[in-house]
């Protein structure tokens, strides 16, 4: 019963600042609010023991990439000036909800009506470090080896993108 | 060579090239003629290794202790392997004076190239669903950087930032698909969804369903499906020539060799959900294409969008899968090749002529093309004639064995607006011969670039007519027949 | 390499032998003579020993794509040799004619091409056969017209070209649709018309199948309403592509609806027979009309040949041996005088440069000999007695009586038609007052009496003793009429 | 449970789509693909919980992994756009479509 | 063997001249260069230009003004190089109908005395399944008598055409169409089955198109012989019609005619009556009978020759005799005999009416020719054959020789052809024979036309259709009422011209006729005057026997040439030594010639233009062709409108995805919703 009550409480904090995040006017506003976004889902994962993916969320998420994109934001010296004119920002925002009101609907609907089972099994040992490791080196080596490739792939192109030409 | 070492070799001695670029490039012996040059062999060399696993039949998990089934090798990778190996072969030859005109192609763009390929290769050979993910993010990765390579040029950096955008936009749908799928069926694997599909009713595999329709949606967009491939002409436009060339070539069959795959497993089975929806896909992306086609004024432009029309009848195929398995999947490997070879054909000799600069090929830039430059005038209308489907082209042949089975399949109507569409095409591509044969030419006589370069466009307009008359009958060189029994080999050798 | 091969493949070879070794103009004459008279050489070898008694002889099988059953095959038959022999005759002699106005090796070129591609399409008895050969003759047109044609060059052989690629497609359709349905009632995939005759379509299968074929071939041909096409075409294009289409391709088409579809489709197309004779009726009087108000020469001669060519469709869609003699025979008599004729007008063009009726007149008086080989070739035309066409409209206009005779006056208008345009023109062109244009005009030179002289004489040969080229259709037809009986009693 | 979260999975999803097509700052837009990924990872972990096997962790570890690397190259397209036209705009962008063709 | 020898040289005599003088003339303009023995180019040529007596030189250049052929304008001077050929022309073209025109009279002969039939097989010309046409000629009686006259008529207007066409231009061509002319029409005569007849039919249409545009340079005379084949074309259109249809009527065994019409009993009446209708199409077309007679008037543009021979004894004659020919099948269709005797008796009546309002010399004789046709046509649809043939023996010589008549006062009168002009002439010798044939055609006893007119009026008269009869009667009356005016109005008027005589060459044939048509009526007296009707017994065609007693046949005679001396004499009140002529009236439905031909170009030619507009501009090119451009057009605007969507903004692309994502996952709702 807590952890429902904890749910919902984190999955509202989570959808309001996500829309906050999409209709705030200033980048640094919608910055801000998806960190909140991150933490809460973070807190969620904790929610189900996934305690590793909880830490790497923390840090990866709102710690790294989060801080990279305010980064970003201050680098660029981003003016309001240089903002987008957004007129018609909500009637986009209203007519794509609209739109992605079926989708999200029809999928709601397929979910609960899967017979996906539910075991609610909550191991104490699962979703340590530990054994997410074993995991990740017994079962998923080669998408591990291969992700270390895609990010040398990032690099490289990171790299070659953003020096200046000479 | 046993088939494990040449599974491995590929890829690896591509990463190795690609790393030994990486660093080569920072030494002081670095020139852009030696990266291309290792580049070049790096890939004829995997071409020659690869070739030697096409022909005979076979299926096997590459090291399935360490790997964990995820990547097999059979003749059906081996074939697409080599394919777009040979696809980047030729992309590159043919497009030396655009690799020594620029200064924008570094080191890097090599280490890209070969990386790209490299996560194609594993792509083809993935069995597993998050393995394809990730080696489809390096391929389409390495390819959007090779887009945005010209930082100074506006349009390439837009084209850089519509292709990343919705790549990424679309690749989400691709992990929402996954994170679906796993849910019900528990596992990534092909063959292990395919089993739990096997032993399920319809109500227990309605997140399967729904989750498949969301990988689908990715690769609707990797293959520029409408309404999916709005992208394609912006971006094709605003990359350079021999990277339009290799995505329309290669890449493209990197992402018809997954989902290719992914169909005869596991798709297979709900063939009678989605054929409405891929043929409906097929209808509205062959006409939407044309209708693109045929107001195009640069050339560039019109194969792109019709590059969108051939996705469209390779559609019609997939369609036909369920009913016609055998002759609907060896109908696209066909095609593909076919497309593929006129495609890299008619890119080539834009870019060739382009001299690697960064203009759109109009179609007044071909006028009086025939009188200066013969050999290019002809070799472009043989890739023009193949790509409409003109007989004695490979394209031809392609579009019968697509049209085939869909007949086969019972969609005769479909084969119908296949031709139709087809007879519009006639009008695009016809519209180049038109330019290159009929108008005067409004400029001088130049000397466009390398000889090897011409030596490669030669060749594969020779390919492509082979690939529409040939037979073993008159010269021993393995004709359309043997063509057809190497993509009859290869879906074979999915153990259907 | 057997001699039909040989006949097909000479020329194609010898075109892409000239395409890619550059040589001097002059010696690309030479070489195509060579090639054109090598082929005549082989034609006329292949006439001898063609043996008058049987049907379908000189086949000649390989394997060509296995897997689909696509094989190549090619025979020759009493109607196919006609087309043959025309086009072994026809290209030596357009070369004699023209080879001083035409200075450019992409002309002889595509001329030899032309020339394998119809012999190819004619020869062939695999369908996927037939359909390359008859896509890869359009090629050179297209290009022709494109290259050395007249007024909006561009424009037409596009529409050309996008008209006829469209017939073809619908006909690849349904030549597709014939092959898989031989897989689903036989377990094999088959191109071969002797095996794709042996599937059973339903009536809406049929039809459907019908009509893409005929699609395909009416637009060729052409008859209405497929027929836009024509008269723009005739007009810009070169004069030895208009030759080819009046004399050959546009048979070609009338050739097909005979070999494939009356083979194939037995049953549908003689239901629907009535339709296609009124169709072809209805054509050979609206052509003819239409050619009246015509100020154009090569268009007029363009209508005329369209008219002509429905009272050929007839004459195979009614059905009977004199209807499928008389239009054999008319296609190989009307090839004669309407190559004839429009190398006439070719050789006025080089010394008039107007094609246009009116700004001529009065060249019977300074070109008489010109003047008499025109009228004779229009006259021929027309139908007159002893000229090959007289006997051809007889032999349909018999065949059209037998079938009815409401139909067999609607064919024998074919005697007044083609009148009401042609004597006006004749007159138009060749009497009268001469004004400046024709002053000049110079009479025929050796070289185009040479090219003109044997067609005249063939076409006298042929009215006059007619029964000499019969004998080598009859059993053809004979034998055709019998399985058409066999079938339709059945 | 496991719907729950698949639940608000979907709805974080439909948010982050929304986010994507409706705005126009570029920033805004990549930190919608973010929680579009997130909202996978989010619903990766419960079924992980309710399978009991952390093969779903390792998943979402991975797309973390994958969407740092996008990250990087979104942090290089804002420098280079930026760089080229001053602005993060997603309507400025269009010099490459076919309205401007004709 | 000597059949085949005879009939074959017969045949083909005419046309080896015809080949050799066309092989001749084609190369007449190279021999300039390869005859002279000189090398100075220029000089040459002069050498063979026939010095050209003064007088010689005035008509060469008469005739130069209306014709023209040969060399071109650029070198005039040596125009009359040619000359020397003439002879040799006019060697072969005399020899070539002479051959045959002997050989004619010997066939006839024979024919008549020995009642050989000659027949030939020569080749055969189509052989489909157990159906086939030979070559063959034969000449049976019939046959044989149609020999009679044509060949030597043919021969003695060869021989009047040799001065007539003095040195034309165009000698040679002239000759080499007028043997091949000879050549088609024995082989229509000689045909033994219609097909090859058919052939003849047509190739004699041909040639005297190709003889009535003789002077093209004048492009309204060869609009004449455009009209002339394209109108005999609508009766072979006929023709051939019923050939086919007999064709396809007769079972198995050959063509030929005596198989036709042993055969002819097989076919149902309906099928029958068609094929002699049709058949009566083909032979209005070559008669000129109502409705398919407007050619013939506009076919006197011709050269005058042309006329008498194509256009009055010969050609226009064959429909009488294909009908003649097959008797055998109008005696079994009564219904169309009659129709064939109707249309006969309007076509004289309605010549002879335009006739009397004409001024043309030689349309008056057109029409007259044309009134003629009728009567025999009327003969015909009674069933009186031999009459009608008979008539058309007689008619062979008095209008040939009329013709020549005219021909020759043309000549003589520098091209005047309308009798008010040419009032009071003086012309002797030629007035003389003209005025024998006028009094011939008008029925004068004993002239010949007068028995063999007799002998149709009797038929006519016995057949008991009175109002043919009537017809007929008016008819003659009039035809006496035109001749004489014509005649009156030429030689019997104060004004005087006169002219040089005729060239022998002219006049000598001309005599030759003057005698045959006054004796030729002996050939077949009938039995009123003791004859013995030799010809209508030697031809033993199907004719009905009309019995009529010889009071009242005689009475009839003299009744008729009673009320034609009258109108004779009254005519020559009107017209002789009077201004009569100068003051008719030059308008009327009557010289209007009921405005035929105004009806025809209104109804026939003009909507034919415009039908041919109307499918070009308004169905080709409207109806069709443009909107299959529209179509083209229509997929190019809606290219662009497709195009609006792609419009670079990366948003809206991603909104299209979206919208697709969305309009999948409806369908695979809806789908499952009925699926699980």
């Amino acid at each position: 019963m807590q952890n429902e009550i904890l749910f919902a409480t984190l999955a509202l904090i989570a959808i309001v600042s996500s829309i906050v995040m999409i209709s705030a006017h200033r980048p640094i506003d919608s910055a801000l609010s998806f960190i909140v976004t991150l933490i809460s889902i973070a807190a969620l994962f904790a929610l189900v023991n996934a305690s590793f993916l909880f830490v790497v969320q923390i840090i990866i998420y709102a710690g790294a990439i989060l801080s990279l994109i305010l980064f970003i934001i201050m680098f660029l010296n981003i003016k309001d000036e240089n903002l987008p004119d957004e007129k018609h920002k909500n009637r986009w925002l209203l007519a794509t909800s609209l739109i992605i009101a079926p989708f999200s609907a029809i999928l709601i609907d397929l979910i609960l009506r899967s017979d996906i089972a539910v075991n609610g099994v909550s191991d104490a040992k699962f979703g340590t470090i530990k054994d997410v490791g074993l995991t990740l080196f017994s079962k998923w080596v080669l998408p591990f080896e291969l992700v270390s490739i895609l990010l040398l792939v990032a690099l490289v192109g990171a790299v070659t993108l953003s020096k200046r030409s000479e | 060579m046993s088939n494990e070492f040449i599974a491995l070799a590929v890829p690896f001695f591509l990463l190795f090239s690609a790393i030994f670029i990486l660093l080569f490039g920072l030494s002081v012996y670095y020139t852009k003629n030696r990266g291309y040059t290792i580049t070049l062999g790096t890939l004829f060399v995997s071409f020659i290794v690869s070739a030697n696993g096409v022909g005979q039949k076979y299926s096997m998990e590459i090291l399935p202790d360490v790997f964990n089934s995820m990547v097999v090798y059979d003749t059906f990778s081996a074939t697409f392997i080599s394919l777009f190996l040979l696809g980047g072969f030729l992309t590159l030859a043919i497009a030396k004076s655009f690799v020594d005109k620029t200064n924008f192609f570094t080191h890097e763009s090599f280490v890209l190239l070969l990386l790209s390929l490299f996560g194609m290769v594993v792509l083809t050979m993935a069995n597993e669903l998050l393995t394809a993910f990730i080696a489809l993010e390096i391929a389409s990765m390495s390819v959007y950087i090779l887009v945005g390579l010209n930082r100074d040029s506006l349009k390439a950096s837009e084209a850089f930032f519509k292709y990343l955008l919705l790549g990424s936009f679309s690749a989400s749908f691709y992990l929402l698909g996954m994170m679906l799928i796993y849910a019900q069926a528990k596992s990534t694997n092909l063959d292990a969804i395919a089993e739990y599909i096997l032993h399920t009713e319809l109500h227990s595999q309605l997140l399967i369903v729904a989750g498949s329709m969301l990988i689908m949606i990715t690769v609707m967009f990797k293959i520029a499906a409408v309404p999916f491939g709005a992208w394609v002409l912006d971006v094709y436009e605003g990359a350079s020539l021999p990277i339009t060339a290799y995505m329309a070539g290669v890449f493209k069959i990197a992402i018809f060799a997954f989902v290719l795959r992914l169909f005869l497993k596991d798709y297979i089975t709900f063939d009678a959900i989605y054929d409405p929806l891929i043929i409906g896909g097929a209808l509205v992306t062959m006409f939407v294409g044309s209708l693109l086609a045929v107001i195009q004024q640069s050339v560039k432009k019109m194969l792109a969008a019709s590059s969108v029309v051939h996705s469209g009848y390779l559609l019609i195929a997939f369609a036909s899968i369920g009913e016609a398995t055998a002759s609907a999947t060896s109908a696209i490997i066909f095609y593909l090749f076919a497309y593929f070879i006129s495609a890299i054909g008619a890119f080539g000799v834009l870019s060739y002529i382009s001299k690697g600069s960064d203009k759109l090929i109009n179609y007044e830039d071909l006028d009086g093309l025939a009188k200066t430059r013969p050999i290019i005038a002809a070799s472009l209308t043989i890739f023009m004639l193949s790509l409409a489907g003109f007989p004695s082209t490979i394209g031809f042949i392609g579009k019968f064995y697509i049209l085939t089975s869909a007949i086969e399949a019972g969609y005769t109507y479909l084969a119908f607006f296949g031709v139709v569409s087809a007879f519009i095409s006639i009008y695009y591509y016809f519209k180049v011969i038109t330019h290159l044969y009929f108008k005067e030419a409004g400029h001088v006589e130049v000397h466009y670039g390398y000889k090897v370069s011409l030596a490669f466009i030669v060749i594969s307009a020779l390919v492509v007519l082979w690939g529409g008359v040939g037979t073993s009958l008159l010269l021993d060189i393995p004709g359309i027949n043997e063509l057809n029994a190497l993509s009859k080999y290869s879906v074979e050798s999915l153990g259907l | 390499m057997s001699i039909l091969s040989a006949i097909i493949f000479l020329p194609i070879l010898t075109a892409i032998f000239l395409f890619f070794v550059h040589l001097h103009i002059n010696l690309v004459k030479i070489v195509y003579m060579i090639s054109t008279l090598a082929v005549a050489y082989l034609a006329v070898k292949l006439y001898i020993n063609f043996d008058a008694s049987s049907s379908m002889q000189f086949i000649e099988h390989h394997a060509w794509i296995s897997q689909y059953g696509i094989n190549y095959d090619v025979g020759v038959d009493g109607v196919s040799l006609g087309i043959v022999m025309m086009n072994a005759i026809l290209m030596p002699l357009v070369a004699i004619a023209l080879y001083k106005q035409r200075d450019k090796r992409g002309y002889w070129i595509n001329l030899l091409f032309v020339q394998g591609g119809i012999m190819g399409a004619v020869l062939a008895l695999d369908l996927m056969l037939f359909y390359l050969f008859w896509e890869l003759m359009l090629l050179p047109i297209f290009f022709m017209i494109g290259l050395f044609g007249y007024g909006k060059s561009n424009f037409i052989s596009m529409k050309f070209n996008m008209y006829t690629i469209f017939g073809s497609l619908m006909m690849l359709l349904s030549i597709l649709y014939m092959a898989v349905e031989h897989k689903e009632q036989f377990g094999f995939y088959s191109f071969a018309l002797d095996e794709l005759k042996n599937i059973t379509l339903t009536t809406t299968e049929s039809l459907l199948v019908f009509s893409g074929f005929m699609i395909a071939f009416g637009i060729k041909i052409p008859i209405f309403p497929f027929h836009t096409w024509l008269s723009d075409t005739y007009r810009s294009a070169p004069m030895g592509i208009v030759i080819v289409m009046s004399a050959l391709m546009a048979k070609l088409g009338t050739y097909a609806i005979w070999r494939f579809l009356f083979a194939l489709l037995s049953e549908t197309s003689q239901e629907l027979a009535p339709y296609f004779i009124w169709l072809g009726l209805f054509g050979l009087i609206y052509f003819g009309i239409s050619a009246i108000s015509q100020t154009h020469l090569k268009r007029m001669f363009a209508l005329s040949s369209a008219s002509h060519l429905s009272l050929i469709v007839v004459g195979f869609f009614i059905y009977n041996s004199y209807g499928l003699i008389g239009s054999s025979f008319f296609i190989v008599a009307h090839a004669l005088s309407s190559a004839a004729i429009f190398l006439m007008v070719a050789m006025m063009y080089e010394r008039v440069q107007t094609y246009t009726i009116d700004s001529l007149g009065g060249i019977a008086k300074v070109a008489p000999l010109f003047a008499l080989f025109f009228s004779f070739f229009a006259l021929s035309i027309v139908g007159v007695p002893l000229t090959a066409g007289f006997v051809a409209e007889v032999l349909i206009i018999l065949g059209a009586f037998e079938y009815d005779t409401i139909i067999g006056f609607f064919a024998a208008t074919s005697l007044l038609i083609p009148m009401l345009f042609m004597f006006k023109t004749i007159s138009k062109v060749l009497y009268g007052e001469t004004n400046e244009r024709t002053q000049n005009f110079q009479d025929l030179r050796v070289h185009e009496l040479v090219a003109i002289i044997p067609l005249a004489l063939l076409i006298l040969a042929m009215g006059i003793f007619p029964n000499y080229f019969i004998k080598k259709i009859e059993p053809t037809a004979k034998a055709f009429v019998d399985k058409k009986e066999a079938v339709y009693y059945e | 449970m496991l719907k729950a979260y698949m639940i608000l999975s979907i709805l974080l999803f439909s948010i982050g789509i929304v986010g994507l097509i409706s705005r126009r700052n570029i920033i805004v837009i990549y930190m919608s693909i973010e929680l579009l990924l997130n909202a996978v990872n989010l619903s990766l972990i419960a079924i992980s919980a309710d399978l009991a096997d952390s093969s779903a962790q390792v998943m979402s570890l991975i797309i973390i992994a994958i969407a740092a690397s996008e990250a990087a190259l979104f942090m290089s397209l804002f420098v280079v756009l930026f760089r080229n036209r001053a602005s993060l705009d997603a309507n400025l962008f269009d010099m490459l479509g076919n309205s401007n063709e004709r | 063997m000597r059949d085949n020898l005879l009939l074959t040289i017969l045949l083909l005599s005419p046309l080896s001249s015809a080949a050799l003088i066309f092989l001749i003339n084609i190369f007449q303009k190279r021999d300039c260069f390869v005859v002279p023995p000189h090398n100075d180019e220029m000089g040459h040529c002069e050498q063979f230009v026939v010095p050209l007596r003064n007088d010689e030189v005035d008509h060469c250049e008469q005739s130069e003004a209306i014709q023209s052929v040969g060399t071109p304008r650029a070198f005039p001077r040596y125009r009359s190089r040619h000359m020397w050929k003439q002879p040799i022309y006019t060697f072969l073209a005399l020899t070539g109908s002479g051959i045959s025109a002997v050989l004619a009279l010997y066939v006839g002969y024979y024919s008549y005395f020995e009642k050989e039939v000659f027949s030939s097989h020569l080749f055969t010309w189509l052989s489909i399944g157990n159906f086939t046409i030979e070559v063959a000629l034969r000449a049976d009686a019939l046959s044989s008598f149609m020999l009679l006259f044509v060949a030597p008529v043919s021969f003695l207007i060869h021989i009047y055409a040799t001065g007539y066409m003095d040195k034309d231009k165009s000698y040679g061509r002239f000759f080499a169409y007028f043997n091949i002319f000879v050549f088609f029409m024995l082989l229509l005569v000689l045909a033994d089955n219609p097909i090859i007849m058919f052939i003849g039919w047509e190739g004699v249409g041909l040639v005297s198109y190709a003889l009535i545009g003789f002077y093209f340079k004048d492009i309204q005379n060869t609009y004449a012989g455009n009209k002339a084949f394209i109108v005999n074309r609508v009766g072979d259109f006929g023709f051939l019609s019923a050939l086919m249809l007999l064709f396809l009527s007769i079972p198995s065994g050959g063509f030929s005619f005596s198989n036709i019409f042993l055969s002819l009993i097989q076919i149902e009446p309906f099928s029958l009556s068609l094929i002699a209708f049709l058949l009566f199409v083909g032979a209005m077309g070559k008669s000129a009978q109502i409705p398919l007679f407007v050619w013939l008037p506009d076919a006197m543009a011709g050269p005058t020759p042309v006329s008498a021979l194509i256009h009055a004894a010969t050609m226009v004659t064959a429909g009488v005799y294909m009908v003649a020919r097959f008797a055998p099948l109008y005696n079994m269709t009564p219904n169309i005999a009659l129709l064939i005797a109707y249309v006969g008796a309007l076509s004289a009546l309605f010549a002879a009416l335009i006739a009397t309002k004409q001024y043309d010399i030689k349309k008056i004789l057109a029409y007259s020719t044309m009134s003629q046709l009728g009567f025999m046509f009327m003969a015909l649809g009674v069933g009186a054959y031999s009459s009608a043939l008979f008539h058309m023996f007689t008619h062979a010589f008095f209008k040939a020789l009329l013709f020549m008549a005219a021909g020759a006062i043309i000549v003589a009168f520098h091209h005047k052809q309308d009798i008010r002009e040419l009032r009071g002439i003086k012309f002797p010798k030629v007035f003389k024979m003209m005025a024998i044939a006028s009094l011939t055609i008008v029925a004068i006893p004993p002239f010949s036309a007068f028995f063999s007119k007799d002998a149709i009026m009797g038929a006519l008269y016995a057949s008991g259709h009175v109002e043919i009869f009537a017809i007929a009667f008016v008819t003659s009356l009039l035809t006496a009422f035109y001749m004489s005016r014509m005649m009156f109005v030429l030689f019997f008027s104060k004004s005087e011209q006169s002219a040089d005589e005729s060239p022998k060459s002219m006049v000598y044939p001309m005599l030759l006729l003057t005698i045959f048509s006054i004796f030729a009526g002996f050939f077949n007296i009938p039995e009123v005057f003791g004859g013995a009707m030799n010809f209508s017994h030697w031809l033993n065609l199907a004719d009905k026997s009309f019995i009529i007693p010889h009071a009242k046949e005689l009475v009839l005679m003299s009744i008729n040439t009673l009320f034609i001396a009258l109108v004779m004499y009254n005519t020559y009140k009107k017209y002789a030594y009077t201004n009569e002529i100068i003051m008719e009236e030059n308008y009327g439905i009557v010289t209007k010639k009921f405005y035929i031909d105004e009806i025809y170009n209104k109804i026939i030619v003009a909507s034919l233009h415009k039908l041919s507009h109307f499918f070009e501009k308004k169905i080709s090119n409207f109806l069709i062709d443009e909107k299959i451009n529209l179509t083209a057009l229509a997929y190019l605007k809606f290219g662009k409108i497709i195009s609006i969507a792609e419009n670079g903004n990366v948003r809206f692309y991603a909104l299209y995805m979206l919208i697709g994502v969305m309009s999948g996952f409806v369908y695979l709702y809806w789908f499952l919703r009925s699926a699980v």
